[in-house]
């Protein structure tokens, strides 16, 4: 057998290919396989098997499985409490919002009602990871066009933002301070003043800088308007999750349609793109960083007195629920069992990346070789959210 | 809406259905008519699928449940179709020819529970290194601490 | 003399391989950033390994990227560096009892220097590669020959 | 000074080396200032030693050849390469008497030197047996061959402006007056150089995030460093030729003829970095449509736009 | 492209350039954070103190890490029957040992406020010899004993005085 004929194409295999004479190395190969990762400096620990005719991308499959950890399996070994830590490791970059879920979840098997303060504070936490994580977003996106100086600016907006979450909880990424019952620390006026500080120079220097060069930019457009387009229909079809569906022209976020946490009292605009190319993805980003930053001021404003936290028991009767919240790479559902334990029975995490990452080979059929890593970095994906 | 959809359900196909939490319909259904179900949800504006979420009940002497999350994502109204299952028999149709998407989320669930979705044309592995196909490491009876003991 | 110009040379220009396979890179990205920024020592990340003198396990690894975290530092020329960081690499941290990660990753490479923390701060990260420097001046006959090749007797 | 001598120091070898200790140096410190963060700062007095250390670093590290690789081709390219770009270098007046070597051809010899680089660059990258380096290694091909053209027409009008190939003379008849007049063909000749030495943001060939490092994947230690001074030192004959063509070259009131010079060619290096810290990378197929719709054209129209002035004066 | 917008694209890009041309006059970002020797104000996970003369030998901290990193070591006495130890390599810093505590006002294993980092030049053998042990163990656990030894003298001598009055109670009848 000298090929295998899979989905449409004919691959030759490698190892028949020696062919006797002179060796001209890959000069005789017609179709080339790349390995597009796992050590690469756009793809993360993942792989994308790249087959390319010259410059022309003729198929991709992702292989996918580098961070495996098997958290939904971890979590039933932990009691209620403390699975927290490996749920907010789905993924680092915006962790408030899957220990949000998780709480909630939680708290609606057992009953529990959350006070008011807690709710406000969980709903600026999850809106400050939501920054954090688009402004790397925002940075890596770029940085796969070859300019680094957009991550170097956005890190210097991120790190005012990870100073106040280890203000308030003591680390700064990996800040465990969400739990059902509320949340874990007394927030103090230091952290709401340092966050207003935080929001005033992401309004104040970073939007005006950033959006004069990397936003209007010409040559980012010429590179990334009309690319991976993916019209609505298609959009919903693919399952697309979060900014990408967005940007395809569907108005779908959780925070708004099912409201959590203190979003009911807020008043935020959900933003949408029609184009549904790489460059609508990344505005999306950028406006939800304003819409976000906007949502923070508010709940600041109204921030009530009261409790932080109330007793969680230790106990939760059997039942289920399942939760959605709009983490900042779409929405992350939590299908939350108990069976009476102290533990959690079964954790489904319906991931969002894992949705935008099978998208993947529709959307990349026929492009170019350099428009692999535009798209890549356009569906915002994170590694850890991926495989779990 | 939701309740539109449990009298249709209740009539066309006979399955119980019950109000889950607020905007979502949780329906009992077999795996006889699973296609026809979700064909017939797809018709009626269910067309964006987020998960499938498989649950093994059988330390409680329970079956599998395999379910179904998909979102209406016009009307912003939830529907999740449970489809029960025995342990000695694990095999669904698979729907991702109605739900395209779908298809990996089962392959995922094929690989993590061996629920074998009929029709599924990617039961490959995915996530799992390739030593370890076949071990099912989602089920309650692959137990992380034993492996742990017997490999000391 | 001559040598210890080459050990200053060395220590003062350590280029890392572009290597994450967990949550621990991104604070080496926030060492990058402006605020930590590491290239004030001489440190730098190289896309391939063929360029680089250490490598970083960030954190995590799982028993899928085990053997290609051992092929790139295969790849690295010879004097060669390991910095291990954040308790998944020493101990399994959050993950300790999951069978798919290698849960003690000094088993198979050789670390030279390990900073705990889950993730460490960036500071604590900088200290450590200050150490690492420190290392690399002392370290004339690579101590990192001295380890066996596991490569082939992973068993899981 | 014989000219053996000055091939060795002044305008040879060692200056060359100290030049390039600096360019490294000075790219790192401004990509730094760009990203508004330090830079090199520690390593020796604000890290000026930094590029010295570096240096020294890659000459102790390994020497891997792939098992694949072609290893007479893998290991000769570089030093092939570093020679033909050093060559290009010997053309270039620094100042009025320092210079190698002086012909009646200067321009033409430069030019030819420059297009002959992307076969050694495509077989540094075949030699390697790497899909990455390969798929360099033919960009390279494609990406200099659509460059050199608008290089060489600009240049051209250059040389028909001042009638003659030799640089000393084209410097000494050099003016305010044909500095406006050559100044659509000066920015032309910028641009066909980023492309020709693949510079951001047409660094399309050893795009990292694509193609790894392109032809240079498979490369470390000392071939990786020579490899990339040789490409650095193509920039900088290329910016030596049009500082010489276009902006006077080492003319200038007061300070001596080689400050002047090296001033001239660092205002065109701030130029690059800033450049690379601003713009993103094009496509391949953008670059090309770029240079053979809009570039090549456009160096035509200006040549003929010159031999018209020419016409005029004469 | 057509021809009006690659005359475009190199003005419109060449603005950019000036623009982060200005971006090398402003000011750096970078914090050379050695100079102010802690740069945590307040709350940080920083390593752990344990407090061996506030234990009580509840292992509910053992219980409640999630990576199981906390070991209950043995002390030889009653009370505390056993003291925390912690080994480093494998802990998160999560704080939740600290938060399920019972020991009050102060807790007898708490995370520093102030910032410390914990490097060390470590391979796979001396990895093991990277925890953090509860202060003074020694001291405590000799207080115990002589608490201990109190204790029992005080429960003897009641004993004594039991029977002594039991027997004047035998005595009288």
């Amino acid at each position: 057998m000298d090929s295998i004929a899979q989905a449409g194409f004919t691959f030759v295999l490698e190892e028949k290919k020696e062919i006797s004479g002179e060796d001209l190395g890959l000069l005789q190969e017609k179709l080339l396989q790349l390995n597009w990762g796992v050590q690469h400096p756009a793809s993360g620990p993942m792989r994308l098997k790249v087959w390319v005719d010259g410059d022309e991308v003729v198929k991709v499959d992702p292989d996918i499985g580098y961070v495996l950890r098997l958290l939904e399996k971890l979590v039933e070994y932990r009691t209620w409490i403390n699975a927290i830590v490996n749920v907010e490791r789905a993924c680092f970059m915006d962790n408030f919002g899957t220990m949000t879920g998780y709480s909630i979840a939680a708290e609606k098997i057992a009953g529990v009602e959350v006070p008011k303060k807690a709710d406000y504070m969980r709903t600026i936490l999850c809106e400050g990871g939501r920054i954090v994580s688009h402004l790397v977003g925002l940075g890596s996106f770029v940085g796969v066009l070859g300019v680094h100086t957009a991550m170097q600016w956005a890190l210097i907006a991120r790190e005012k933002f990870l100073d106040a979450f280890e203000l308030y909880s003591g680390q700064r990424i990996a800040t465990a301070s969400i739990i059902p019952g509320g949340v874990r620390f007394e927030p103090t006026g230091k952290f709401i003043e340092k966050m207003t500080k935080a929001i005033d120079f992401l309004e104040k220097e970073f939007f005006p800088r950033y959006e004069e060069v990397f936003l209007d930019n010409p040559t980012l457009k010429l590179r990334t308007k009309g690319v991976g387009v993916v019209p609505k229909e298609k959009a919903i079809e693919l399952g697309l999750a979060g900014p990408p569906l967005r940007a395809s022209g569907v108005t779908s976020d959780i925070r708004k349609d099912y409201p959590y946490a203190a979003y009911g009292e807020l008043d935020f605009n959900v933003v949408t793109r029609e184009e549904g190319d790489a460059y609508a993805r990344y505005c999306v980003i950028f406006e939800e960083l304003k819409e976000s930053a906007k949502i923070i001021r508010q709940a600041i404003e109204g921030f009530p007195e009261g409790e932080y936290r109330t007793k969680f028991p230790v106990k939760v009767p059997p039942g289920e629920a399942y939760v959605n919240v709009e983490w900042a790479r779409g929405c992350f559902g939590f299908h939350l069992i108990s069976d009476g334990g102290t533990g959690p029975y079964r954790l489904k995490m319906g991931a969002p990346s894992f949705a935008n990452l099978w998208a993947i080979p529709e959307m990349m059929k026929g492009i170019k070789l350099a428009d692999v890593p535009v798209i890549f970095a356009s569906l915002y994906m994170c590694h850890g959210d991926i495989d779990r | 809406m939701l309740e539109e959809i449990k009298e249709k359900v209740q009539s066309e196909f006979g399955f119980q259905s019950e109000p889950y939490d607020t905007n979502m319909l949780l329906i009992h259904g077999n795996r006889e008519k699973i296609k026809d179900l979700l064909e017939f949800l797809k018709r009626s504006g269910f067309n964006y699928p987020h998960t499938v979420s498989v649950v093994d009940w059988t330390p409680k002497g329970k079956d599998f449940e395999v379910n179904y999350i998909i979102e209406n994502i016009q009307e912003k109204k939830f529907v999740i179709v449970r489809v029960t299952l025995p342990e000695n028999d694990l095999t669904v149709p698979s729907v991702c020819d109605i739900f395209p998407s779908l298809q990996p989320h089962e392959r995922e669930a094929w690989e993590m529970f061996g629920v074998e979705f009929v029709g599924n044309p990617r039961l490959e592995v995915m996530l799992l290194p390739e030593w370890a196909e076949g071990t099912f490491p989602l089920r309650k009876s692959y137990d992380f601490k034993k492996h742990r003991k017997e490999k000391k | 003399m001559i040598l210890k110009f080459f050990d200053w040379s060395r220590s003062n220009s350590p280029w890392g391989v572009h290597f994450c396979s967990g949550c621990c890179s991104l604070e080496v990205l926030a060492l990058m950033g402006p605020r930590f920024d590491w290239e004030r020592y001489g440190f730098m990340m190289t896309p391939s390994p063929r360029q680089a003198d250490f490598i970083i396990v960030t954190g995590l690894v799982s028993k899928k990227v085990l053997p290609v975290l051992l092929r790139v530092y295969q790849q690295m020329p010879e004097p060669r560096y390991v910095f291990g960081m954040g308790a998944c690499a020493a101990g399994g941290g959050p993950y300790w009892d999951s069978d798919f990660v290698a849960v003690d990753v000094s088993q198979y490479i050789p670390f030279d220097i390990f900073v705990a923390g889950c993730p460490p701060n960036p500071e604590a990260t900088l200290e450590g590669f200050l150490r690492l420097k420190e290392i690399i001046l002392k370290d004339r006959e690579n101590a990192a020959k001295k380890y066996p090749n596991r490569m082939e007797e992973i068993n899981y | 000074m014989g000219p053996w001598l000055k091939a060795l120091i002044f305008p040879g070898f060692l200056f060359l080396m100290l030049v390039f200790l600096m360019v490294f140096y000075v790219e790192r410190k401004i990509l730094a200032d760009a990203h508004l963060r330090t830079g090199p700062y520690y390593v020796g007095r604000w890290g000026l030693l930094q590029t010295l250390a570096d240096v020294f670093k890659l000459l102790q590290k390994e020497f891997i050849i792939q098992r694949r690789a072609n290893k007479l081709l893998f290991s000769l390219i570089p030093f092939v390469a570093f020679l033909m770009v050093a060559i290009l270098v010997a053309f270039i007046p620094f100042s009025s008497s320092s210079f190698i070597v002086s012909t009646s051809f200067d321009l033409l010899i430069a030019l030819a030197i420059v297009t002959s680089m992307p076969p050694i660059f495509f077989y540094a990258g075949w030699a390697s047996k790497s899909k990455y380096s390969f798929i360099g290694g033919l960009r390279v091909v494609n990406q200099m061959i659509s460059g050199e053209i608008p290089l060489w027409l600009s240049a051209l009008a250059a040389a028909v402006f001042y009638g003659t190939l030799n640089h000393i003379e084209i410097v000494q008849d050099s003016s305010w007056l044909s500095f406006i007049v050559l100044l659509p063909a000066f920015l032309i000749f910028i641009t066909a150089t980023l492309i020709v030495t693949d510079r951001p943001p047409f660094d399309i060939p050893e795009a990292e995030q694509e193609v790894v490092y392109g032809f240079l994947t498979e490369f470390g230690g000392f071939n990786y460093m020579i490899l990339v001074l040789s490409k650095l030192i193509e920039l900088f004959g290329l910016y030596g030729l049009a500082v010489t063509l276009f902006l006077g070259g080492f003319k200038g009131p007061i300070l001596p003829g080689i400050v002047w010079f090296l001033l001239k060619i660092f205002a065109l290096y701030m130029f690059t970095f800033v450049v690379r810290a601003s713009t993103p990378r094009i496509r391949m197929d953008q670059l090309l449509k770029f240079c053979w719709k809009a570039l090549t054209p456009l160096a035509l129209l200006n040549l003929a736009f010159i031999i018209f002035i020419k016409m005029i004066f004469a | 492209m057509e021809l009006g917008s690659a005359f475009k694209l190199p003005v419109e890009a060449t603005k950019k350039v000036i623009r982060v041309a200005k971006a090398l006059l402003e000011p750096k970002a970078t914090e050379i954070w050695w100079d102010k020797e802690i740069r945590r104000e307040y709350h940080y996970r920083g390593k752990h103190v344990i407090k061996a003369e506030l234990c009580i030998g509840c292992s509910l901290c053992a219980r409640a890490c999630p990576v199981n990193c906390i070991e209950m070591v043995p002390t030889g006495v009653k009370k505390p029957r056993a003291v925390p130890k912690v080994r480093a390599n494998e802990c998160i810093f999560c704080g939740l040992c600290e938060d399920a505590c019972p020991v009050k006002p102060e807790k007898a294993i708490k995370l520093t406020d102030t910032y410390t980092m914990y490097v060390e030049p470590g391979t796979w053998d001396n990895l093991a010899k990277f925890v953090f042990e509860p202060e003074n163990l020694q001291e405590a656990i000799e207080k115990a004993k002589k608490m201990e030894e109190m204790i029992e003298r005080k429960k003897q001598e009641a004993l004594k005085k039991k029977q002594k009055a039991e027997k004047q109670k035998k005595g009288e009848e």
